[in-house]
């Protein structure tokens, strides 16, 4: 699966893309963003407010429960200031 | 319906004048001009970071639903990324309708939108600290008088 | 604040960057561009008249009234008059703030208030015929919203 | 006194512009469009519909009640249609 981070969530977690294979119990975004959570402080940080966390799926904005799997393009960024 | 996500500057003139370009039943073209205020300090600046793919859907998505929401002939949006000065232009929406309530509104419903819905940060420097630009409780209610 | 009223077309692009020109507190400046529709026949033109003297008193009180509600850096309308073709523009109206919200509200104050305020009549000739243009009572109502 | 006529009013009456001699019994906006109209048929048809006559006295929009003197400039024209 192939990660996407911008903006601040991009800076606390160090890099702006990765590739990572799924673990099998992780179905939803919400159990990703658990998962990643656990992978270390700099993740942590920048997962901590949840609520500020926005999640896109394949480039479409989805909620916690949205399922994810092995190929999916994520992206998690902080909510958009463009315009 | 055109989309533009570009890190040159654009010509308002020109993107104006093509919007009602050989259709005689345009009366009317709104438009709406996004600048870099000045943060500031010496040497301030802000840089725009963007989702390449996804940013380009998410206007396009939000063209189309004013095409539908209003009788417009035709409809803009430029959106620049990368880093901007004090004075440059960073988005222009614009619409052209014949009838000028449908151009009025529908400019200011795309600018709005775009506001929550497009995948764009800004990052301001003022000279000597960095700052990424806290989205705005004024812009989700904005964007909220068109929901339906 | 600036008000011409001239038989000349305008330069849209020249007009919008003059009015953030300079003053980097401008986050934004919208406008709307009035044009000439199809009338239908061929060789079809529309000719406005107007009241020298007053026409310039009034605009310039409109724009006055703007800068008074909104909080607007700049302000500009131009209005031709004279003999136009479809797709000529006949009329720009714009406004800058710090804020989109001013701007874009104050834009749509002037457009309407110039439509029943302003002393211009428009005489349509499809080619064979010649007709006053009646004023709408959606152009009343429209003035009527910024009553206070 | 000065008296502009604009739009359909003017093309009514026949001319853009006059100079009249105020009689002394016009004291009004309205004194002096019932004088109009009955100096022949193009001002009596030009104002027949008095309701959809504008009037600007010296420039600023009046009412019928408003006073009119020697020295005024006075304009009669339809309902505006610019923008």
């Amino acid at each position: 699966m192939k990660l996407l981070y911008f903006a601040w969530i991009r800076a606390k977690i160090g890099v702006g893309e990765e590739q990572i294979t799924l673990p099998p119990h992780v179905a939803t975004v919400g159990d990703l963003l658990d998962w990643l959570a656990a992978r270390g402080d700099n993740y942590a940080g920048a997962l901590k407010e949840r609520k500020v966390v926005k999640v896109a799926v394949n480039q479409e904005y989805v909620g916690a429960d949205h399922p994810v799997k092995t190929g999916d393009e994520v992206a998690l960024f902080p909510p958009v200031t463009g315009g | 319906m055109t989309v533009k996500v570009q890190r040159e500057d654009f010509d308002i003139g020109a993107e104006l004048a093509a919007l009602s370009e050989g259709d005689t039943q345009v009366g009317g073209v709104a438009s709406f001009t996004g600048l870099v205020r000045d943060m500031g300090g010496q040497g301030s600046s802000m840089t725009l970071e963007h989702y390449p793919g996804m940013t380009e859907k998410q206007l396009t998505a939000i063209a189309d639903e004013a095409m539908q929401r209003w009788p417009l002939a035709r409809c803009l949006i430029i959106h620049r990324y990368g880093k901007l000065l004090p004075g440059d232009r960073i988005v222009l929406v614009a619409t052209a309708s014949a009838h000028r309530e449908a151009a009025l509104a529908s400019c200011a419903f795309l600018i709005d939108w775009l506001k929550t819905k497009a995948p764009f940060w800004k990052l301001e420097d003022d000279g000597s600290t960095q700052n990424w630009v806290d989205a705005k409780a004024s812009d989700d209610q904005a964007a909220e008088r068109w929901q339906r």
